[in-house]
């Protein structure tokens, strides 16, 4: 469904990524970890439709998109959440995803609409808030960071993208919330490509990891494959058998 | 060789217009602040001046110390700005923009109560009254070379001295140089009182070219804020060339298609916008 | 909202109150209603205006034909629609007999307008557009257009019959005496002026550009410019060393005295046409000046003598009696500072002498008298 | 030399740091580790008044920091080495650290002495500096402050190896200085830190020497890696 | 489902309770004509454009985050676009608003085309562009529009000055109605949520620059409409109507009402030019002065203008 081919960004002299290729297929969950700066978030970029590549293909779903627009991925059902909460701060919760909605529909350049499919969106919209246990009236700007972030996640499930990118979901939120939210997750039926530092969600939710380090793909597996990799764990936590020596 | 003569002349508008307007953008670097009041500032120093020495040729000493004098009233003047915009620090540029334009009405209309609302001008000094070779002011000679000795300490205090890379890092990460001791509030009243002083400062030394009248200040403002806006925003380089550009524009883009004279200024500025959306010298944010 | 309802309410009331202040003009005083800069880029022009008309009462007992004279200034900020607002009030609130003033002429235009459907009369004061003036628009400052006529004629026979390069403000004031310019010289014998260079309205801070785009075979430069850029230009011509290269001749408003003590030295030497001069020779005048002198320390401007006129106009005009509308059409000569004059028949228009005048020692010396033209 | 009590902050209305406390004893330079997100950037800027801590205690010898504004903590002698370094760009090198230099034994020979290869580098912009160059000149204008405290954040962050090597060499090499060192870069922070603490959602939950951490790969899989 | 934030002062209240304010306060100046005399009816007339006006910039700053400084434009197109009809094609006040509409539309797309591909102080200094290069055309298409004096033979509307005050407050009360519900539409919402976030906007499909250009051409749709009352009552439009200070002037409005509501900044347009006409006639030269104290006073006084309240802060 997505496939990448030797996609790279440049800044400057850095390659923020450098050469990835992989491909997921239809209903998968991916998982990209990897240490800060490996590149995890510049390639969401990509996909996205945010940042142009240096160079590389996207294709999504067998088309090449990577000239295409961002907005116009999102309406072929590429949908995304960003690492740090990325709300209408100054609109309610309920008016966050009700844009997602409207945008799904077709309808968020139309003057006005009538009081039935007024109704019929404040359902849908209630829907996800409830599914992401959020209430209606305040101002994103007020929530936590936690009710930020599945405001985040409610959005994009409001769009039923065919292909979900989530950056860092569950950043900043406690255990407790972080269980509950990999719960979610798990029950959703759509293909994923996920990265989180939060390997107890990550190993939850996943059924493929890739690992990323320093712009480029060193592994590449089943999450027991990974848990298992010393390739993977001397980039987590350094060459490790020099320190315990 | 009249075209020559038109672009040396741009030379020295452009220079007047570094003088006025690199306040106008230091200023809204250091401070995020969009200060409307800086054309009655100008209109303030070139009445000040009107006011001091009235309309007849002076010594070039005495018209020095009147700049001079205008340099101090647009410290006292920067002061009070300072202390005006300090409660409005988070409030955005719109609310800054009222106040500012508040104080602007305040200013100039309180210069036209003091002095009159007749049109007036500044002689040029002594000596400097007459015309070289009897084709070209003398004055606006002076004007080139005041406007480059300004420019270049300018440069020099920004670029070379520690002042300067104070101000430079307080531009680029106030938080950081707080970190490191530096009393950024202070350097933030500096820069708030240079940059009131050399706005006063380009009043004397424009008095002469622009004249004295009601409306000044407005039409003053709108020339600084187009240069500070070609060049793009909080820098000096981006100030002089902005500067240097529609002094060009302003002289030998008329002589070159008058036609379209009255368009052009800001046609030049719409065209920079669209083509650089930050100005020529400005950062992307 | 509660906030809103409550604004409302305030604004209604303070719209209503004052409305009692209104009183019906009765027989015995004459109210006059003035639009003047008191603020804008006009306000210059606007101070000796309001002077004038005050010293004008002042002079005259505080009474027009006879009767109490009440002035009303209006500020019109150098803004149609605010003259046309002032117009509104001074018609329907003041009930004034008579409007004056009008430095702009678009204020102008548009007062003319309003004053026109509120029946009115309006005496102008000093704009200068040439479609001004008919049924209830009298006139005692002159057109562009005869402005530049006259200057056109004298340029043929001070300056020669060809050559002629004219140089003026972007705008309806500065294109309509570059016209009447045009016109004048070539009816009167001199050959279709060589260049016409326009420069944009308010925004010129420097000539030097368009200077430089005087031909060389150029004899003459004929020039219009008011206000600030009067000073301006003055300034770079000389400067320019344009004065040792081209003969010139101005209007009246590059050697005004308004803005000579701003130009200084270099308005030495520079010829003129105006209609009015501080130095011409006749009783009405050397009254004026001193009175004017007393007042100000200054030289009266042509502002300042229109103003005064406008004031005269009214003054005889209520003398006669009876619909002031048809008594302004009927006063006939004027004895005015600046010579004889009458208004037209048809536009209420002067009639009058222009004056060529150099600028030497401190006044503009009348050097030739220009009579009207009977074909105009 | 450092204590901090219950310290609490956060930015807007979320809350970061959960009564935060820990010591740091004079002169040692103590490694604060934990996974992305746990509060560890935000305890130093909390610590630096660059976050206005919500309450608890910081008490620098004899003075209590909490409250005070990033200025007058930069003149109780805290100095921080940001995260993403944060060097003026617009300044060159030498100018950084000539408007960061203090009265103190630091001076700028000195930086260059550390840090040989931004000697080379004296008259270029801050953003014409490599990372690794960036961080010596964000290192060298704390240094230049002659920190009672030092704040380093994360100095490792994308660098090469070979970069963090050298880095790990100066900063091992400023013995007696105290430093509190939040690092992902397990490698580094123990070559460099005296102490050890984890942190997990904005409260401290572990502390050791280097020398019991290194006896403890448990813990470190338990607060920092990847298999749990 | 409610914006809430957005509507700043008036969320505070029942939307019913909003409605009945509204319908007291239309009442209310319905009676004005038994109440006033005739110029202080032209003059409240004359201060409803301009509050419609201030509303229809207020669309545009305070619920689309585009500062203009350019919006005067809209007034001159609209006026303009209203006196040239009136005095070509028909004395129907009623074609000439949607001639003037319909003109607004036009020139909201050709200029607002390019303007929405700047943002914030560039955008503020791209409209004034706009603005002044509208001054300019006015000024020299002078065998079209009458040049710098003015558009003048437009024949009279033949309305009274009653009559003409109806028309008017009809025209600014279903204005400002038109801006309400669009703002509170499905586009309306579109427009904030591409001032709160672009980046957002673009992830969930929005085509950014359209949404920031819809906002361009309500606002000045509605702007022109205000236009065509100020020529209408006049019968006069000239280049002045298009200067930058009309514009400043609107924008003061606007800052004084509270950028983040439409009714305050009408009730500030309707006052500033009530209060200008007052202190102008009272104080002569002196009200200019005044008028500045009043801009810094209020900067202080009200924060947030007449009826606006801070909106949230993002964390």
């Amino acid at each position: 469904m997505l496939r990448l081919h030797e996609l790279t960004m440049r800044f400057g002299a850095l390659n923020a990524v450098d050469g990835v290729s992989l491909s997921v297929g239809e209903g998968e969950r991916r998982a990209l970890i990897g240490p800060n700066g490996a590149g995890k978030s510049t390639l969401f970029a990509m996909i996205a439709g945010a940042l142009r590549p240096s160079g590389g293909t996207i294709e999504f779903d067998g088309q090449d998109v990577t000239g295409l627009p961002e907005h116009r991925r999102a309406r072929r059902g590429i949908a995304r959440t960003f690492q740090h909460s990325s709300l209408f701060a100054g609109l309610s919760c309920a008016e966050n995803v009700a844009l997602a909605v409207r945008a799904r529909r077709g309808l968020g350049m139309r003057a006005w609409l009538g009081s039935g499919r007024n109704m019929d969106i404040k359902r849908e919209v209630t829907g996800y808030l409830d599914l992401m246990e959020l209430s209606e009236e305040r101002p994103a700007g007020a929530l936590s960071h936690g009710e930020a972030r599945r405001l985040e996640v409610a959005m994009a499930l409001a769009q039923q993208p065919r292909l979900l990118l989530l950056d860092e979901p569950a950043a900043g939120m406690s255990s407790a919330e972080s269980a509950r939210f990999a719960e979610l997750i798990q029950n959703l039926d759509t293909t994923l490509l996920i990265v989180e530092h939060d390997l107890d969600v990550v190993f939850a939710v996943a059924s493929h990891v890739t690992v990323l380090a320093s712009g480029k793909v060193i592994a590449d597996g089943s999450p027991a494959e990974i848990k298992a990799s010393a390739e993977v764990e001397r980039v987590y936590l350094g060459t490790a058998k020099e320190i315990w020596c | 060789m009249s075209l020559l003569v038109t672009a040396f002349d741009g030379i020295a508008f452009g220079c007047l217009l570094f003088v006025l307007a690199v306040g106008l953008t230091m200023i809204f670097g250091l401070l995020d602040v969009l200060n409307l009041a800086h054309g009655a500032l100008y209109m303030a120093g070139g009445y000040l001046a009107f006011l001091v020495i009235g309309e007849v040729p002076t010594s070039l000493a005495v018209f020095i110390g009147v700049a001079l004098l205008a340099v101090v009233a647009g410290l006292v003047l920067g002061g009070g700005l300072s202390v005006a915009i300090r409660p409005l620090t988070r409030r955005g540029h719109l609310d800054q923009a009222l106040l500012t334009m508040g104080l602007a009405i305040l200013l100039s209309e309180f210069l036209l109560q003091v002095a009159d609302r007749g049109f007036h001008s500044l002689a040029a000094p002594r000596g400097l009254d007459g015309s070289i070779a009897g084709s070209y002011p003398a004055y606006r000679v002076a004007v080139i070379v005041a406007g480059l000795a300004i420019a270049g300490a300018t440069f020099w205090i920004f670029e070379r001295t520690r002042a300067g890379a104070l101000v430079r890092a307080a531009v680029d990460d106030p938080e950081m140089l707080a970190a490191s001791g530096v009393n950024v509030r202070r350097i933030r009243l500096s820069v708030v009182l240079a940059g009131c002083a050399l706005a006063t400062l380009a009043g004397v030394l424009g008095g002469p070219l622009l004249n004295l009248r009601a409306g000044l200040d407005t039409e003053v403002l709108v020339l600084a804020l187009i240069v500070i806006v070609v060049g793009g925003l909080a820098s000096i380089r981006g100030a002089a060339l902005g500067a240097l550009l529609i002094g060009q524009v302003q002289t030998l883009g008329v002589a070159l298609v008058p036609e379209l004279a009255a368009y052009l200024l800001f046609a030049v500025m719409a065209a920079v916008l669209l083509w650089r959306p930050a100005g020529l010298f400005g950062r992307a944010t | 909202m509660r906030h809103a309802v409550l604004a409302l309410l305030v604004l209604s009331v303070s719209a209503c109150g004052g409305a009692a202040t209104q009183s019906a003009a009765d027989d015995s005083t004459i109210k006059v209603g003035a639009i003047v800069s008191q603020t804008g880029v006009y306000s210059a022009l606007g101070d000796d205006m309001e002077t004038a008309m005050k010293l004008y009462l002042e002079g005259h007992g505080n009474k027009l034909g006879g009767k109490q004279a009440e002035l009303i200034v209006a500020d019109d900020a150098g803004n149609p629609e605010t003259g046309q607002q002032k117009a509104k009030q001074l018609t329907l609130e003041n009930k004034v007999d008579v409007i004056t003033g009008l430095i702009a002429s678009p204020v102008a235009v548009a007062v003319a307008k309003e004053a026109g459907a509120q029946k009115t009369p309006v005496v102008i004061a000093n704009a200068g557009a040439d479609a001004l003036g008919g049924p209830g628009v009298f006139r005692v400052s002159y057109t562009n257009y005869m402005h530049g006529y006259a200057a056109g004629k004298y340029a043929v026979e001070a300056y020669g019959k060809e050559g002629a390069v004219l140089m003026g403000a972007d705008y309806s004031a500065g294109t309509e005496t570059l016209k009447g310019f045009e016109d004048g010289y070539t009816k009167a014998g001199g050959a279709k002026p060589i260049k016409q260079i326009l420069t944009p309205f308010g925004k010129t801070q420097n000539f030097q550009p368009y200077l430089s785009q005087i031909p060389s075979e150029a004899k003459f430069l004929y020039t219009f410019y008011a206000g600030g850029e009067a000073i301006t230009f003055a300034k770079n011509f000389k400067q320019f060393g344009y004065d040792s290269k081209i003969k010139l001749l101005t209007c009246q408003n590059i050697t005004d005295e308004d803005v000579l003590q701003a130009i200084g030295a270099d308005a030495e030497g520079i010829t003129s046409v105006g209609l009015y001069s501080p130095a011409l020779d006749n009783p009405e005048n050397a009254a004026f000046v001193s009175m004017w002198k007393a007042k100000t320390g200054k030289n009266p401007s042509v502002v300042a003598l229109q103003s005064w006129d406008a004031m005269q106009l009214i003054d005889k005009a209520a003398a006669a009696g009876g619909s002031l509308s048809d008594a302004l059409a009927k006063v006939g000569e004027i004895k005015s500072p600046r010579g004889t004059f009458t208004l037209d028949a048809d536009k209420h228009n002067p009639v009058q002498n222009w004056y060529a005048r150099t600028y030497e020692g401190g006044v503009n010396k009348v050097v030739a008298t220009i009579p009207p033209d009977p074909a105009s | 030399m450092l204590t901090v009590e219950a310290l609490t902050s956060g930015y807007g209305q979320g809350q970061v740091l959960h009564e935060a406390a820990m010591e740091l004893p004079p002169g040692k330079a103590v490694a604060v580790l934990g996974r992305n997100g746990v509060g560890k950037t935000t305890f130093v800027h909390t610590l630096m008044g660059l976050v206005k801590p919500w309450s608890g205690s910081i008490r620098l010898g004899d003075d209590e920091l909490a409250g005070l504004d990033t200025r007058q903590i930069a003149r109780h002698g805290v100095r921080i080495v940001p995260q993403g370094r944060r060097v003026y760009r617009s300044l060159t090198v030498e100018e950084t650290l000539a408007i960061s230099s203090g009265p103190g034994e630091w001076t700028i020979e000195r930086v260059y002495e550390l840090f040989p290869s931004l000697a080379a580098r004296r008259g270029h912009r801050g953003d014409q500096l490599s990372g690794g160059e960036q961080e010596m000149l964000a290192i060298g204008r704390a240094l230049l402050g002659n920190p009672r405290l030092l704040l380093l954040d994360e100095p490792s962050e994308g660098l090469a190896p070979l970069v963090v090597e050298e880095l790990g060499r100066a900063l091992s090499s400023l013995e007696g200085m105290s430093i509190i060192l939040v690092e992902q870069n397990l490698h580094l922070a123990v070559a460099v830190a005296d102490e050890v603490r984890c942190m997990v959602k904005g409260s401290f939950v572990y502390q050791a020497t280097t020398a019991e951490f290194r006896r403890d790969p448990a813990a470190a899989k338990e607060y920092l890696g990847v298999g749990s | 489902m409610r914006e809430s934030v957005m509507r700043g002062g008036d969320a505070r209240m029942s939307r019913l309770t909003r409605r009945l304010a509204f319908a007291a306060a239309l009442v209310l100046l319905a009676a004005m004509p038994y109440m006033l005399d005739a110029y202080r009816l032209d003059l409240l007339a004359g201060g409803l454009a301009y509050g419609l006006m201030a509303a229809s910039l207020a669309f545009l700053v305070g619920h689309g985050g585009l500062p203009s400084l350019g919006h005067a434009a809209f007034l001159g197109v609209g006026a303009y676009a209203a006196g040239l009809t009136a005095k070509h094609v028909t004395p129907n006040v009623a074609l000439q608003l949607l001639v003037a509409i319909a003109a607004g539309v036009l020139f909201a797309l050709l200029t607002g085309w390019f303007a929405v591909r700047t943002r914030g102080f560039f955008f503020l200094m791209f409209t004034l562009a706009i603005g002044e290069i509208a001054v300019q055309a006015a000024t020299r298409s002078t065998r079209v529009t009458g040049g710098d004096n003015g558009l003048a033979d437009i024949p009279p509307t033949g309305l009274d000055v009653v009559t003409f005050y109806w028309w008017a407050l009809a025209v600014v009360a279903v204005g400002f109605g038109v801006l309400v519900l669009l703002r509170d539409g499905p586009l309306g919402r579109s427009i904030a949520g591409a001032r709160e976030n672009e980046a957002r906007m673009a992830a969930l499909g929005y085509h950014v620059t359209g949404v920031r250009l819809a906002a361009v051409v309500i606002a000045g749709a509605v702007c022109a409409a205000g236009g065509a009352l100020v020529e209408q009552k006049d019968t006069f439009v000239a280049p002045t109507h298009l200067e930058i200070g009309v514009s400043v002037l609107l924008l003061i409005m606007v800052l004084l009402g509270g950028r983040q509501t439409l009714i305050g900044p009408l009730i500030a347009g309707v006052g500033l030019i009530v209060l200008r006409s007052v202190t102008s006639t009272a104080l002569g030269e002196l009200w200019l002065l005044v008028e500045g104290a009043l801009f810094v006073i209020c900067v202080y006084l009200l924060p947030n203008g007449l009826l606006g309240r801070r909106r949230a802060q993002a964390a």
